[in-house]
């Protein structure tokens, strides 16, 4: 209970001052508008009514959400741990096609609650594996991970890519994909929602991984390790071995993620599928400063604006590449509050 | 050869259309080709119309769901990605959609299929390109190895080899999903010039402007010109250095027609071809071309037509590849 | 000495707070020109943060700085050295990776191309003057400290500054240097300078300058002017004053009861022909073998760099052998990883308290279980952190030490060198160490902690522990140590009783002369 | 297929591999500098877009190479100066900042080319052509490196230029010295700060000028996102270069001959799936960093901001 309390005290802090983020974000962002001709108001009414004031605009925020949790309770790990593994897209590929592409040979012959869980793990494996080289690269010859694991992210489009064109092709001459699970070997909805359990899978993830990295013997060594390399050494604690975990973690979480989209929301993994939520969690957990209750919100939010932008565009007819804008602005504006948080103590 | 007129349907209120497409509605290419193609019939039918472009390949399902929710009378879902996502949400929402090339998921009343016999028309351009090459080199540069791309490399190849089987057929695929790297286009479409390709059959929504872009800044072995023939859309309004030769037309309108009709008629949930003989599919030649070409391309026309030349239908990249290394050796 | 009246620097009514902490409060201090005045104070007391003012990296919250009798708006370093005024700080300020050469032109060089033919060429002069050689394509992290200082020095000799303010500038120099470093300092001020002097020795202060400011506590509890006065005569009332300035609020905790005297002369540590290379590779330590007995304290002297450093890492795990043998109570313990070091009882105290010994983010308390946490009571059942447990401990060990902070949730990088020194030495101590290696235990310690720590020493010795204890302060090795090694380029070269060898000896020696 | 094997053909993917790195070589040697003060800008793709973009509309109106060159780089600088006051000033975490930006430029070059143009595509008329240098570009299989875009050669002449401010100036000193330790730079009187702005300020020319590369010279158009990742890329080029402009253009060249590779092996009609060729580039750079750039050291202050008290 105490535990809760201080994880969503901290989390409260950081979640105040992105108020003035989001204002300031539309402001700019209406400027915009008005300059290209078009009514700022009515675009942000369209824009909360749809993705907020909607059962579907928050039924589908809320679905969006599960990979952007999943994939950042992986990154406070790895971030914090003083590693930098980018290259979570990749990983989410990995997971998704390992676990597409042998769910349809296993789903008849597992419960179903097993068949979940066997193939959560081979997402996770899937993950882990393709962040193997990176992490072995790094901790044994200190070989730069930001770049290997960026490289890795566009071998595993390719990889991935012949896998479903070639031997996991469930049907040639459709678009190159796996076999199409049916509805009833997905994730099952929350009861009385027509969200999938993986938000749950998220918001547990996140959280076990706040504690894990703030009240764990474990979780001390990787901050240890991530704040001073040296100092760790010197304390004996054994860098390789939280490189290659904080990595592998990482990885595996991706991986999960990427496990999590195809049983709940694509139903098989097609060629040229890739949604690159990696680019939304990476700065999604630097502003929630690692914090594990922290991203829940803001992944709420970017999810929010995903889903919601889209719905916008069409509905006050402005071009869906304003998304893409007020997005940005809005990763702008949440750094500058903090800014400002830091400056004034407002919040 | 167009449609039939709005059949009568008293009482019956205006539709409502949407199109879902990957990448941007002005990329002259597959996008705005299936966009305009109801925009066209907008008038016509006095439909409402709904554009949800740049959807990529990612998680539709919101935006389908979206459209369900306005009162949609037909989602048109134009993309070969999207054959069977859509119709989940169709049967999740009760609402009509429309698919590419899942004749499979076909179901009366809610899912129709529509597909073009593209690799005719791509035969044509085979044709075309073997009576135009001087080099005896032809080049193909794609995008990506998508199902309309390879039926159109399939039947681009029959009618190269039905012209001159000892022809050099040149593949080259620009990269994962590279619809719109243009500068990708150009590199390939540079290396097949200098191997001698003198034509150049380019698919590949925004990189095609690549494609086209080296057809012009280069010049083929014999010092001549190298021609560009395109896919789906029609670039005359930038083809300044008069290279672009044909173009294999992809008309929409005319199976998005059969479906409006059918709406009205309560028979939706079929398979629509556009086909060479109901013009959703049409090799439009731009350049004067000489006779012998002309006459050859006539001929391959009628053989098709009357079933004499079949074009095989190939969409999977991996029969697709060793069919090529069949026919070329 | 030469000093003037006409005052270079003149600090009036400096307030500078952190958060809660009044750092400096409402504090004066002027300078001399041709002055070498000495800052002195107890940890915390707000030296640095005063000088960190005047050399323009703090802003003060209150108060006025006048230089050459103008009013000075100093917004930052590069302001302060515009007006002549350059700074040695306490902790060091060289880019590790950059070479000498190129740390000395580092905002010296006032052309676009960097003049280093020019530069050498001065280097080399200055060189010849004061004495300082500095090998100048070395880079900087293969130096060890006392070696940087010499860069520092150099540096700020090269620039040219009129003000030299040097923060515990001989912390790390042995004796001999000291010597000759103050022979530079006095020719320097015969030239004009002005010299700001920080240091936790007393006589050091009372040998070279003409007066003497105390802080305590943040504020000026005192200021002393030597000129005219027999310093030879009343060094011990001098003191006592200074002393009782530095020290006129703070109290020490009360030292540790001493224990039995030592009883026996069992062999713990063993070294046999330990040969091990530097971060560079080359060959610091070369065959050195000694044996460390049950309560001795092994003292190790030796110029800075000469091998210290690599020898203390060796033994405790932190560096691997080459050739040799380490053992411990019969046991083979070479090129053993430190964790396993530690289970037996090896602990080490760092010279490096900055980028080894501490980690500036984390709290006083974090800090504090750095070997432990994986041991009860920091962690229960294994896996979880017992917040209260490390925040019990970390207070303790301010209370038990003295160590100035608010308390153990305090981020390391807010406390002041010598605490951050202190939290260290408490660590280490707290294991309860069987063999402690120390390395430079002292250094930036105020005088009080200085005794305390000795005493300490000196009594875990009596209770069993063993010690290896490496200085560049002959007074503290002659006081602490039974025997003292001399350590001359990697070698050990000669070992002497402590209580017996005179300074004059052990500084011959450190210089490589044998008899 | 023997035909193939011409002299044109490999000239070709000779030629085409230089021009393909040249916006990388330009984007990477602003990059270094950035890096080597202890920034990481993950917006060097975003001010290549911009550039591309705003270059191209430049040169649309005017019909002038130059004056497009010199908006595109405009437009880099001034983005550049904006990132550089989210980091710098204000501290914003710099890989939030950075991605943002990215974004920013993605959605606004967009968003502007669709009003400005609708579904039109509008074409610059010919500006640019390769200069040929005499007799160089005579000799056999060498005729296209010397028959190159002025500013490919431009680019070359910069690396030797580069190498030489960063390690031989006062300004690439106080480079350095602000990446490693910006708190003794710092001391020693170097403005921190306007150190970073200023390697900001020269990434925001050469990325703009990348940029500008793309549409106005390479191509005659814009198109959506032209930017294909190249920004990305030309990180990887710095890391892979260890921070020395020497090392950049080996970086980028073999990016390029492995691009050239990927459609020089399906022209050569290479059995295998074409999936694996595409991949060569990407392992090429893991395998030579397995081989040259171990234990690499980033500058100690890579990412943080600097804050004096
Ligand atoms: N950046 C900072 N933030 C918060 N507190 C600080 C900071 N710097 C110094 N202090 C506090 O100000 C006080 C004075 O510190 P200062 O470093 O000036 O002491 P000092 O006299 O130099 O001590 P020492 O002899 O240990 O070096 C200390 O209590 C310290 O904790
Ligand atoms: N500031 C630096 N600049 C350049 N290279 C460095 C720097 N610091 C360390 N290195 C390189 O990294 C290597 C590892 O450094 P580190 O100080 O961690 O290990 P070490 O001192 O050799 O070993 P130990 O952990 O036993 O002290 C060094 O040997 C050196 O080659
Ligand atoms: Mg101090
Ligand atoms: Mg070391």
């Amino acid at each position: 209970m105490n535990l809760i309390r201080i994880g969503s005290k901290q989390a409260a802090g950081v979640v105040i001052g992105p108020v003035f983020a989001i204002l300031a974000a539309l402001v700019a962002g209406g400027i915009i508008l008005l300059i290209i001709g078009f009514n700022p108001l009515k675009t942000y009414y369209e824009l909360f009514s749809l993705g907020a004031g909607t059962y579907l605009g928050i039924t589908e925020s809320l679905k969006r959400m599960a990979p952007l949790l999943i994939m950042s309770a992986g990154l406070i790990i790895v971030f914090k741990a003083g590693v930098w593994n980018i290259g979570g897209n990749g990983q989410f590929l990995i997971g998704a096609v390992l676990a597409a592409g042998i769910a349809p040979l296993i789903m008849d012959k597992l419960p179903i609650f097993f068949y979940f869980v066997v193939l959560g793990l081979l997402g996770f494996i899937g993950g882990a594996s393709w962040v193997c080289i990176p992490a072995i690269l790094k901790a044994k010859y200190e070989i730069n991970e930001i770049i290997v694991t960026m490289m890795m992210d566009f071998i595993a489009v390719n990889f991935t890519s012949y896998l479903v064109r070639y031997p996991l092709n469930a049907q040639p001459g459709l678009f190159p994909q796996t076999a199409v699970l049916p509805i009833e070997k997905r994730l099952p909805n929350i009861s009385l929602t027509e969200v999938h359990i993986g938000l749950i899978v998220g918001l547990v993830m996140v959280v076990l991984v706040h504690y894990f990295i703030k009240r764990t013997a474990l979780g001390y060594e990787f901050r240890f390790a991530g704040e001073n390399k040296k100092a760790a050494i010197y304390a004996g604690i054994n860098i390789k071995k939280v490189i290659v975990l904080a990595m592998l973690l990482s990885g595996g979480f991706a991986g999960l993620a990427g496990a999590n989209d195809v049983l709940g929301i694509k139903g098989s993994f097609q060629a040229e599928w890739n949604p690159q939520y990696a680019f939304s969690a990476i700065p999604l957990v630097f502003l929630a400063r690692f914090n594990g209750f922290a991203v829940i919100p803001l992944a709420y939010f970017f999810s929010f604006l995903s889903i919601g932008g889209e719905f916008m565009s069409r509905a006050a007819n402005v071009p869906v590449f304003f998304v893409q804008v007020a997005e940005a602005l809005m990763l702008i504006f949440f750094g500058v509050s903090e800014y400002l948080k830091k400056r004034s103590k407002l919040f | 050869t167009k449609a039939p007129a709005i059949p009568p349907h008293p009482g019956a209120r205006p539709l409502k259309v949407a199109v879902v497409v990957p990448a941007s509605s002005t990329d002259q290419g597959w996008n705005q080709m299936g966009v305009d193609g109801l925009r066209e019939l907008k008038d016509k039918w006095h439909l409402t119309i709904e554009v949800a472009e740049n959807q990529g390949y990612g998680d539709i399902k919101p935006v389908l769901r979206d459209l369900a929710r306005k009162g949609f009378d037909l989602i048109i879902a134009h993309a070969s990605g999207y054959q069977t996502v859509t119709p989940e949400v169709a049967v999740e929402r009760d609402v009509r959609v429309a698919v590419v090339e899942n004749p499979a998921a076909v179901r009366p009343g809610l899912v129709s299929n529509y597909e073009g016999e593209a690799q005719k028309g791509a035969y044509l351009a085979g044709v075309l390109a073997a009576k135009m090459t001087r080099t005896n080199v032809v080049g193909c540069v794609t995008s990506a190895e998508v199902p309309d791309w390879n039926r159109m490399t399939v039947g681009f190849m029959e009618g190269l080899h039905s012209i001159n089987p000892k022809i050099n057929f040149l593949y080259n695929v620009i990269g994962e999903a590279s619809y719109e790297d243009a500068i990708g286009g150009k590199r390939n479409t540079e290396a097949q010039i200098a191997a001698g390709a003198d034509v150049i059959f380019g698919m590949g929504d925004g990189a095609s402007f690549g494609i086209m872009k080296a057809c012009e800044e280069n010049r083929a072995k014999d010092g001549g010109k190298v021609w560009f023939i395109d896919v789906i859309g029609d670039k005359t309004g930038i083809d300044r250095k008069q290279i672009l030769l044909a173009s294999v037309l992809w008309n929409f309108d005319v199976v998005y027609e059969m479906m409006l009709i059918d709406i009205y008629s309560d028979r939706f949930g079929d398979d629509y071809r556009q086909t060479l003989e109901n013009g959703g599919i049409e090799l439009a030649v731009y350049k004067e071309i000489p006779s012998v070409a002309r006459a050859a391309m006539k001929q391959a026309e009628e053989g098709i037509k009357n079933g004499r030349i079949k074009v095989s239908n190939i969409a999977d990249t991996r029969e697709m590849r060793s069919y090529m290394r069949r026919l070329f050796k | 000495m030469t000093a003037g009246n006409e005052s270079v620097v003149e600090m009036r009514g400096i307030t500078k707070r952190f958060g809660e902490v009044v750092a400096n409060d409402h504090i004066d201090f002027s300078l001399r020109r041709g002055d070498i005045h000495a800052l002195l104070g107890e940890n915390g007391a707000g030296k640095t943060t005063l000088m960190n003012i005047l050399s323009g990296l703090y802003h003060p919250d209150r108060g006025e700085i006048f230089i050459q009798g103008r009013k000075a708006k100093l917004a930052s370093p590069n302001d302060a050295l515009a007006l002549g005024v350059g700074m040695v700080y306490q902790h060091l300020t060289l880019v590790p990776t950059l070479s000498v050469l190129e740390n000395i032109l580092l905002g010296t060089n006032k052309k676009y191309y960097l003049m280093r033919k020019y530069a050498e060429q001065k280097l080399k002069e200055i060189s010849r003057i004061y004495g300082l050689e500095v090998d100048l394509e070395t880079k900087i992290w293969q130096l060890s400290a006392g070696e940087q200082e010499r860069v520092e020095i150099i540096k700020l000799f090269y620039r040219g500054s009129d003000v030299l303010i040097l923060d515990e500038p001989t912390s790390f120099l042995s004796p001999i240097e000291i010597k000759g470093f103050f022979k530079v300092l006095k020719n320097m001020v015969a030239s004009g300078k002005s010299v700001v002097f920080i240091t936790h020795k007393i006589e050091e202060a009372l040998d070279i300058s003409s007066r003497i400011t105390v802080l305590s506590e943040g504020e000026k509890s005192g200021e002393i002017d030597l000129d005219g006065i027999d310093i030879k005569k009343e060094e011990k009332q001098l003191k006592n004053r200074i002393v009782n300035m530095m020290f006129k609020k703070a109290a020490f905790g009360e030292g540790k009861k001493k224990g039995p005297e030592k009883d026996s002369l069992d062999a713990v540590l063993t070294l046999e022909g330990v040969t091990a290379t530097n971060d560079r590779g080359l060959e610091t330590l070369k065959e050195v073998s000694f044996t460390v007995h049950r309560g001795e304290v092994f003292g190790i002297a030796g110029v800075d760099g000469y091998g210290q450093k690599e020898l203390a890492e060796v033994i405790a795990g932190q560096r691997k052998v080459i050739s040799g043998r380490i053992t411990l109570n019969k046991e083979d313990i070479t090129n053993m990883p430190v964790s396993l070091m530690n289970e037996r009882g090896i602990y080490y105290i760092t010279e490096d308290r900055i980028t080894e010994g501490s980690v500036a983010n984390f709290s006083l308390a974090e800090n504090a279980i750095f070997r432990c946490y994986k041991k009860k009571p920091y962690v229960k059942s294994g896996i979880f952190l017992n917040n209260k447990a490390i925040r019990d401990n970390g207070n303790k060990l301010i209370r038990d030490y003295s160590i100035k902070a608010q308390d153990s949730n305090d981020l390391v990088k807010t406390l002041s060198g010598g605490n951050i020194q202190k939290l260290i030495l408490a660590r280490e101590l707290s294991y309860n160490p069987s063999v402690l290696v120390a390395n430079k235990p002292t250094h930036g310690l105020d005088v009080m902690t200085t005794r305390y720590i000795r005493d300490e020493i000196r009594a875990r010795s009596r209770r069993g522990v063993s010690v290896l204890l490496i200085s560049t302060d002959l007074d503290e090795l002659k006081e602490v140590s039974d025997r003292i090694g001399v350590m001359y380029k990697g070698e050990l070269i000669r070992v002497v009783p402590g209580k017996e060898a005179t300074k004059e000896e052990i500084g011959r020696l450190m210089l490589g002369i044998m008899n | 297929m023997n035909s193939i094997f011409s002299e044109p053909f490999f000239t070709v993917l000779f030629g085409g591999t230089l021009t393909a790195s040249t916006p990388i070589i330009l984007a990477a040697i602003g990059e270094d500098f950035v890096e080597s003060g202890g920034i990481l800008n993950l917006g060097l793709e975003g001010m290549m877009l911009l550039g591309a973009f705003t270059a191209f509309i430049a040169a649309l109106i005017t019909e002038n190479v130059y004056i497009g060159l010199l908006s595109g780089m405009a437009a880099g600088v001034v983005l550049g100066l904006l990132f550089g006051y989210l980091v710098i000033y204000l501290k914003i975490n710099q890989i939030v900042a950075g991605l943002g930006i990215g974004l920013f430029a993605i959605g606004i070059t967009s968003l502007l080319f669709r009003i400005l143009f609708g579904a039109e595509f509008p074409v610059i008329p010919d500006i640019t052509d390769k200069t040929a240098i005499p007799l160089l570009s005579k000799i056999p299989y060498a005729s296209s490196i010397f028959n190159q875009h002025l500013i490919t050669y431009i680019s070359w002449i910069l690396l030797p230029i580069a190498w030489w401010v960063l390690y031989k100036t006062s300004f690439g000193l106080n480079v350095r010295a602000v990446g490693e330790n910006p708190a003794a730079a710092d001391v020693h009187g170097v403005n921190v700060y306007r150190t970073r702005y200023l390697t900001l300020l020269f990434e925001g020319v050469l990325a703009g000028l990348g940029g500008a590369f793309l549409s106005i010279c390479d191509l005659s158009f814009f198109v959506f996102h032209m930017t294909q990742g190249r920004g990305f890329i030309a990180i990887a080029v710095v890391m892979l270069a260890k921070w020395n402009p020497a090392g950049i253009f080996y970086g980028a060249f073999l990016f390029g001959i492995c691009h050239s590779l990927t459609y020089g092996l399906q022209i050569l009609g290479l059995d295998v799936p074409r999936e694996f060729i595409l991949m060569l580039p990407y392992v090429a750079v893991i395998a030579l960093l397995c081989i040259l750039a171990r234990n690499t050291r980033f500058p100690a202050a890579f990412c943080n901001p600097y804050e004096r008290e």
